[in-house]
């Protein structure tokens, strides 16, 4: 699985992207989000407030109960701000 | 009304400035009477703050960005005869009344070119990945989604 | 929403042709953010006959025109809160994909520059005393005021 | 009095402008195009359809009951077809 990162997401936890084998008990992309936070707390200060998170699944606005494999492409970023 | 003719579509995402009087031109395609075109200029204040800005940079979610661009655009062509789109989104580094991105939306008629070009500015609004970080001295500061850009898209949503 | 500074308004009536990116520029007043064009390009058909159009030729009424124009525009500054207007209006012999008409408006927030745009161009169509004859071959022909065009100044009544 | 004419009353009347002294009984634009009338046919074939005529009077547009006196510049056109 890849995961991309944007904005003040990608600044919190240091990196803009990452790819690692999804465990097979993580299944929709809220749990990812709960595997990710058990990492370490740059994740968890990313992922606090919830409401401002937007998830794409393969390039595709997603909400969080949305199922996910091990050869998605997640992106988790902030509002958008462009224009 | 619907679409009769294939509209071109050209959906550009660059650091590189445009040139308006040379997009228009490139959006004749099938004798259209009207284009109209929006031009969104880099301000030098946040209003918010009141705070001067010296430059703005932008990043984005690339090949995401310019599905959700061609999404909205197909959709404008949808709901209005639309002979022709052009979207140009800057990125990277931007100074105040620089242009950060342009619509250009051609039809026969003037009321589809500017409900079209209004359609696609909305929406690319609140749903293009595009980030803005102000720079102000040596802070930097992520700019925050403005909640009346999402009540803007209402008026389409009939 | 109400005025805020006095706004630029520039209002041109030639033969000669206008460039948008040069007009877009000078509507560079008080930091705008947004930029709404409207260009008119003359038609090689006229649409209700279905015949081809060699040229078009407009008269106008000097010194009306401009009045007219002056209190449209005036109207669309006290509506919104708009920075900037340049209205041009070419007169004399125009070519099919030749621009015929421009109306720029510049403003802090897009709404207005869209509203502004639109209300100026609406009222344009209906007030400014001009008058297209259509050339094709030797014959010319009279352009007839399209009543869609009244229709399309309903929106601003309230 | 000035008139001026333009688009194809202007053709059917055969000139773009034209200037006289208002009889003292023409009072109004009504009464004004009921004297050119008279004057002769091209007149008549030019305001034949009273209802595509529109009417400025200095300038402004006016309507067929305006008063109007020597000093004023009266235009006469059809519905305005620019943009």
């Amino acid at each position: 699985m890849v995961i991309k990162y944007f904005s003040w997401i990608r600044e919190h936890i240091g990196k803009s992207e990452e790819s690692f084998d999804l465990p097979s008990e993580v299944t929709t992309i809220n749990e990812l989000i709960n595997y990710l936070n058990g990492l370490n707390d740059k994740y968890k200060h990313a992922f606090a407030k919830r409401s401002l998170i937007k998830i794409a699944v393969n390039k595709t606005y997603s909400p969080i109960e949305s199922k996910i494999n091990n050869n998605d492409e997640v992106a988790f970023f902030p509002p958008v701000t462009g224009g | 009304m619907k679409k009769k003719n294939s509209p071109l579509i050209d959906i550009k995402i660059q650091s590189e400035d445009f040139d308006v009087t040379k997009e228009n031109k490139k959006l004749h395609n099938n004798q259209p009477g009207a284009i109209v075109n929006f031009v969104g200029i880099v301000r030098g204040v946040d209003e918010k703050k009141n705070e001067t800005i010296d430059s703005l940079s932008l990043e984005h979610y690339p090949g995401m960005t310019e599905l959700e661009i061609e999404n909205i655009v197909k959709e404008s062509c949808q709901r209005w005869d639309i002979s022709a789109v052009t979207v140009i989104h800057r990125i990277g580094k931007l100074l105040p009344s620089d242009q950060i991105v342009f619509v250009g939306v051609a039809s026969k008629h003037r009321q589809n070119a500017f409900d079209g070009c209004n359609f696609v500015m909305d929406w690319l609004k609140t749903k293009a990945p595009f980030w803005k970080v102000e720079e102000n001295k040596n802070k930097k500061k992520w700019v925050e989604f403005n909640s009346l850009d999402n009540d803007a898209t209402k008026k389409w949503k009939t």
